[in-house]
């Protein structure tokens, strides 16, 4: 008995890491009827728990050495060689420090925000294929369910702002709750066009979709049609936003609101949150990996024998370094230039785009010679006319311009 | 103003991140404790009183003259006069201080005292490492721990100090010119007196301060 | 299943009854929120995902939200409400438990609904649900689009309010003290 | 787990809906009361298509996603009335907006 | 001086008077009257550039009254210059704006050389120019990195604006002993000459430092989340700038010519050869671009000045450090500091302290117009209006 359950768990890491099917298959049989919905259950949560919980904790030191050498400086490097244990070290500073609860604050909303906004982050795991046998929950639906959880997280940043009763906090959560919901739109509509070609909501569907390489080596990726390229730049921008990241990291802007909606959090609550803010990045970096960068598919012929959740991780942290270079580039948006930006740009450039694909989806019977290239010119010029047309009229030329300036004689 | 503004600031980025790499020049960090800055000749921090030779309470150039207690901005310096006097580096009989504190919580590091100086006593040290426990006592520095050798003046401010010693060296000459030669004239007034049998003259007493010390508070 | 159920059943209950009586708006409106989530959870657990994640996006996402937004803007987020009850509120209250009583006697008496458990057939996909809203019920589709689209402009258009240019307030005016010298 | 119960709860819901929205004064709580009371109807209607001979017809599906919809818009014209009256008399509270002209 | 401004006579319009009265006791909240909501920024708030505090009133995020509040830094620093001797109060003067303690050095040693006529030699002058426009490089470019900072550009431009600083800084500690405090200028000269190789030094981060604004524009100015941040942002209309007496780069970004460099020539600046930006709208962008431009010019006068620095004693002969009593009488000296016009107004009656010390702080005047370009413009707009206002609070609040 004892030794079939440890031969499963054996098989079961084996398949794992050799990236063969059903590996929870090997387990299960092994244990009795009453135990294995419980431990099926165990299995899938805690292994998306402790790495995202490592890449956090990896993000983090990554993100500082990151801006620290976009800002010709060193980074942390004190704690454990190259610094590698300073994620430890926050970690037992956000731990130990005391945990003040404003005395007006409404105490019980106070305490429940930081569980409310980490609970939907961490279900929107839930349906991200990690590989191509690592799908925690095939849900028919999971495009859906990802949105629908990455929408209540809203209320718990409103909780968050209200229940400190400060200022600050309340102008922060209001910012916030404004921007999560003017971008949700282009974030969903720019998944829409994903599922309207991949004809699926399923997550391992629109990855399963991406299979494949034209001409035998440019990957079958969306992102690499000019409709799927635009969409990933809206996507992009809008999950920038949704992860309240530079430049749109108007909810938390320091030189104004110190730190909006975490102005009152101290501690672990404090810590809780910023763990469930980066967990909602890289959630949200993955469903755009899923969506536009092919998922685990290997980026090129040949390269099939790397396991391929190894390529789900690489490209989900070449995006969390894009965030990370956005962030250490730019200055931030004013709130009302966030808004125009949602609804004058992005939302009418996803519709639009939404048109591209569905050209896109309609000449693919097209089949004389060129007709691929034909096909990618017509959206190209289609979304790319759009882009220029929107993108000069949310910038008026007469009223804002580079300029020139005189000298006094 | 498509986007090519941020692109070609998120060029200028990367150039930096990975330019960090390779370019030792971009980093500028130098890291404290290990490593450090060497000072630059001119460097001041807090003042220090300069002695010559081996033993502070005999080669203290400080004359207790107090002109710095008194031009000091921030009135950090507190300085109370010996009531005998000691012979100073020439032999020259002055008073000395008893006490002489500062207060480098209080100190501003603006270098007056050691302008207004007259005898090239007080210099400003490079030593920055006054970090103590004890905010009150451990930072008010009396005259033992002010009084620091010449040679160490020498060591942090090389070009400044060897124009001083330079100066007080010809200072000393002159003023050992002007004693042999007051001997001399003594001995000579000596001799003639003896010669004319006159009543001996008193002793002739070392130039005074060449500033009178500040009255009293 | 039946404990699933319940302490949903409960919970969602309870939660309905706080969002009705607690004297806090916000609180009020967080108990609401959680009652869509059980209502949500149910219809997950009727085997309708596509109805409970629609729930969970449309009501939490957005109503719940809306409701927040105009707490706030009618500025009536902390204080606590003087009277909580209407004058006729005893009426309201019998209205309702006859309304509930009814209700119940009504299902109880029922025969098609006494007994009847769960079918064993297949539910159907989501693409399911496309082809059939996308084929049969294209013109509620459509109208229910043309009802949005109305419904957000005409909402717009209520709340909208004028905007004045700032200016500083003149000397003189009620409360201006004199301007420095 | 029978349908009666489904049953049941959706009418305590709805119930409770209308109980609060008969007697809070507040406006936007009457609002809220509304959407119980339509809540619970929906869940009248997934009980019903679940617990149907035929699952594979999905007028319930179909009717509760309309239902949401327009649900949506209720909310979203109902509150911006809300706004909108309480720039007018500077409350929410129901009965004290009583006149017709303010 | 009337033909050098550009704009309509000063006089016809007037600052916005003041209602600074308390506001009606807000509500839990900190809502008054309604749909206002007052929040005091500062004087703990990130942005403040100190202990400043803003009481502003917001309509949603637009800022419907603002109210400056400062002071929490005042030292004194006037009624002891009263009764300190004259020396001692240059170390103080160094203070005041510590970003720039060179050109506060030189404008006390010049209105302390007007009450008693010395004249500092030839090598002296050079060495003030080239301190000054170092230190104006100094200034210029922390602004522009606290400017972006207070935009939100995460710490980026201010990183690569401090690395260009340091190298300035090395200078005037090799040349002073000290980064900041300098303490360097002397009634009729300086206090010490160049150490040996410092013109090398300093030409050397000269060319360090014109690729680097190279560098920076290219990252910065051309950036359309910048550009459309600060165009159109708080406009001071150059009318409004004359009447409320601003100076320095902020009245050359509304566009009206008047640099003291050029009007009153003091030091030997009529001897370079440098021309003055001067902006057409008078936002925040046209501060920041003159400020970027005047760095270019600065550059272009070290340039000459370090070319053309003669030989020769440091001091005036008859300057003397101790025992040092002015004449009875009144000066008042002013130059172009990196902020404006920075003036210090003397009297003496012949003791070792002056009778009256009055500083006039550019920072503090230029902080008046503040409420006049935040009302209508919101938080996040009031926050980047203040940066570009360019204050220090040791001058404002001396």
């Amino acid at each position: 008995m004892i030794a079939d359950v440890l031969n499963g768990i054996l098989l079961m890491l084996w398949r794992v890491v050799s990236d063969q099917p059903a590996p929870l298959a090997a387990l299960l049989p092994a244990l009795p009827e009453a135990l294995r919905p419980v431990v099926s259950a165990v299995l899938c949560v805690s292994p998306i728990i402790g790495v995202f919980a490592t890449l956090f904790a990896l993000t983090t030191l990554m993100e500082r050495k990151g801006l620290g050498r976009i800002q010709n400086r060193l980074g942390p490097n004190r704690v454990g060689p190259f610094g590698i244990l300073q994620p430890a070290a926050d970690g037992l500073k956000m731990l130990t420090k005391e945990d003040i609860i404003p005395r007006s604050a409404d105490k019980l909303v106070h305490f429940l925000a930081p569980v409310a906004l980490a609970v939907p982050t961490l279900l929107a795991y839930a349906v991200l294929p990690y590989g191509r046998n690592l799908v925690p929950l095939d849900l028919d639906a999971g495009l859906l369910f990802f949105f629908a959880v990455g929408a209540s997280t809203e209320l718990a940043i409103f909780m968050a702002g209200w229940s400190s009763h400060n200022k600050y906090s309340l102008l922060g959560a209001m910012r916030a709750i404004a921007q999560m919901i003017s971008y949700e739109i282009p974030l969903i509509l720019s998944a829409v066009t994903v599922v309207m070609i991949a004809g699926s909501l399923s997550p391992a569907h629109i990855v399963a979709r991406q299979d494949g390489f034209i001409w035998g080596w440019v990957p079958h990726w969306y992102v690499l049609t000019p409709w799927g390229f635009v969409g990933f730049l809206i996507f992009t921008t809008a999950s920038l936003a949704e992860s309240n990241r530079s430049p749109f990291d108007l909810p938390e802007a320091e030189s104004e609101l110190i730190a909006g909606h975490l102005t009152e959090y101290s501690g672990f609550k404090y810590a809780l949150f910023f763990l469930a803010e980066y967990l909602g990045m890289f959630a949200i970096s993955g469903l755009g990996v899923t969506l536009f960068l092919g998922g685990w598919q290997a980026p090129l012929p040949g390269l099939d024998w790397v396991p391929s959740y190894l390529w789900f991780f690489s490209k989900l942290i070449l995006m969390v370094f894009i965030f990370i270079w956005i962030r250490g580039t730019v200055p931030r948006l004013r709130v009302d230039q966030l808004l125009n930006l949602a609804w004058k740009f992005l939302l009418p450039l996803a519709l639009i785009n939404l048109f591209t694909a569905a050209i896109w989806h309609f000449t693919a019977v097209w089949q004389f010679p060129g007709a691929l290239l034909l096909r990618w010119l017509l959206s190209a010029v289609m979304i790319g006319g759009a882009y220029v047309v929107l993108g000069r009229a949310l910038s008026p030329r007469k009223k804002v311009s580079l300029r020139t300036y005189r000298y006094a004689t | 103003m498509l986007g090519e503004g941020i692109i070609k600031g998120m060029a200028e980025t990367a150039r930096n991140f990975f330019g960090s790499y390779h370019d030792a020049d971009r980093m500028t960090t130098v890291q404290f404790p290990e490593d450090r800055i060497p000072a630059k000749e001119n460097a001041r921090n807090f003042p220090f009183l300069v002695f010559d030779g081996e033993d502070p309470a005999k080669g203290l150039r400080c004359v207790a003259c107090q002109i710095c207690e008194k031009e000091c901005p921030p009135k950090c310096i507190y300085i109370v006069k010996d009531t005998v006097k000691k012979p100073d580096y020439i032999g020259k009989l002055q008073f000395q201080p008893r006490v002489f504190d500062i207060d480098v919580s209080v100190c501003m590091s603006c270098q007056i005292c050691v302008e207004v100086c007259p005898f090239e006593a007080i210099k400003m040290d490079t030593d920055y490492e006054f970090g103590t426990a004890d905010r009150f006592g451990g930072l008010l520095l009396n005259k033992q721990r002010l009084a620091k050798p010449n040679t160490y003046y020498r060591k942090i401010h090389a070009t400044e100090a060897a124009e001083v010693d330079e100066r007080l060296a010809a200072e000393k000459a002159k003023a050992e010119a002007k004693a042999k030669a007051d001997a001399e004239a003594k001995a000579r007034a000596a001799a003639t007196a003896a010669a004319a049998k006159a009543t001996p003259t008193p002793v002739v007493s070392p130039t005074a301060p060449a500033i009178a010390p500040a009255p009293a508070k | 299943m039946q404990i699933p159920f319940a302490i949903i059943a409960a919970l969602t209950i309870v939660a309905g009854i706080a969002a009705m009586s607690l004297r806090k708006l916000v609180h009020c409106a967080l108990c609401l929120a959680l009652v869509f989530a059980g209502l949500a959870a149910m219809y997950l657990q009727l085997g309708a995902q596509f109805v409970g994640f629609a729930q969970i996006l449309v009501y939490i996402g957005a109503v719940a939200i809306l409701v927040v937004f105009a707490i706030l803007l009618t500025n009536s987020s902390s204080s606590l409400l003087p009277t909580v009850r209407s004058r006729s509120w005893v009426f309201g209250l019998v209205v309702a438990v006859l309304v509930f009583a009814t209700l119940v006697k009504v299902i109880l008496a029922s025969s098609t609904v006494a007994g009847r458990s769960l079918p064993e057939n297949p539910l159907p996909t989501v693409k399911d649900l496309g082809t059939q809203m996308m084929t049969y019920y294209i013109l509620p589709l459509e109208v229910m689009g043309l009802l949005l689209t109305a419904a957000t402009i005409g909402a717009v258009i209520i709340a909208m309010q004028e905007k004045k240019p700032v200016e500083p307030l003149k000397p003189g005016s009620a409360g201006a003290p004199p301007t420095h010298p | 787990m029978q349908l009666h119960h489904y049953l049941i709860f959706s009418a305590l819901l709805f119930a409770v809906g209308l109980a609060g929205a008969l007697t809070r004064r507040n406006g936007i709580l009457v609002l809220v009361g509304i959407e119980l009371m339509l809540n619970a109807a929906n869940l009248n209607f997934i009980a019903f298509w679940r617990f149907s001979a035929d699952p594979q017809a999905m007028q319930g599906i179909l009717f509760v996603l309309f239902s949401i919809a327009i649900a949506a818009a209720e909310a979203a014209v109902g509150l911006a009335l809300i706004i909108s009256i309480y720039r007018h008399y500077k409350t929410t509270n129901l009965e004290e907006m009583n006149s017709l002209q303010g | 001086m009337s033909e050098l401004l550009e704009a309509p006579a000063a006089g016809s319009v007037t600052a916005a008077p003041r209602n600074y009265e308390i506001l009606p006791k807000p509500t839990d909240d900190g809502e008054v009257g309604g749909d206002l909501l007052e929040v005091a920024m500062g004087p703990h708030h990130p942005s403040t550039h100190g202990v400043f505090r803003m009481d502003v009133v917001l309509d949603g995020e637009q800022v419907v009254k603002l109210k400056p509040v400062f002071g929490y830094l005042h030292r004194n620093h006037e009624k002891i210059a009263e009764n300190t001797t004259y020396l001692a109060s240059m170390p103080y003067t160094d203070r005041l704006d510590y970003l720039c303690s060179m050109t506060n050095n030189w404008a006390y040693a010049l209105s302390v050389e007007r009450l008693t006529g010395l004249q500092p030699p030839e090598r002296a002058e050079y060495i003030r120019v080239i301190t000054a426009e170092l230190t104006r490089l100094v200034n210029h470019t922390c602004l522009v990195g606290f400017l972006l900072q207070d935009m939100g550009a995460l710490g980026t431009p201010l990183m690569y604006a401090f690395r260009e600083r340091e190298i300035i800084l090395d200078l005037f500690e090799s040349l002073t002993g000290s980064r900041m405090m300098c303490n360097y200028m002397r009634f009729g000269g300086c206090r010490v000459d160049l150490p040996v190789g410092w013109l090398d030094q300093a030409r050397s981060a000269l060319d360090g430092y014109e690729e680097f604004l190279e560098t920076f524009q290219k990252f910065l100015t051309e950036n359309e989340i910048l550009v459309a941040r600060s165009q159109g942002i708080g406009v001071l209309p150059p009318e409004l700038a004359i009447s409320a007496s601003i100076t320095g780069p902020m009245l050359r970004a509304s566009g009206v010519n008047y640099d003291l460099r050029k009007v009153d020539k003091y030091g030997i600046y009529d001897r370079f050869d440098f021309r003055v930006p001067l902006g057409d709208h008078g936002d925040v962008y046209d501060r920041y671009m003159i400020r970027v431009l005047e760095m270019q010019e600065s550059v272009k006068i070290l340039r000459q000045a370090l070319r053309d620095i003669p030989g020769g004693p440091i001091v005036d002969p008859k300057a003397k450090i101790r025992g040092f009593r002015p004449k009875a009488g009144e000066a008042y000296g002013r130059i172009e500091c990196p902020k404006g016009e920075l003036g210090f107004y003397l009297i003496s009656d012949g003791s070792p302290n002056p009778y009256r010390y009055r500083v006039r702080p550019p920072s503090l005047i230029n902080l008046t117009v503040l409420e006049d370009m935040c009302l209508g413009q919101t938080v996040a707009d009031a926050v980047i209006i203040l940066g570009s206002v360019d204050i220090v609070l040791g001058e404002v609040d001396r």
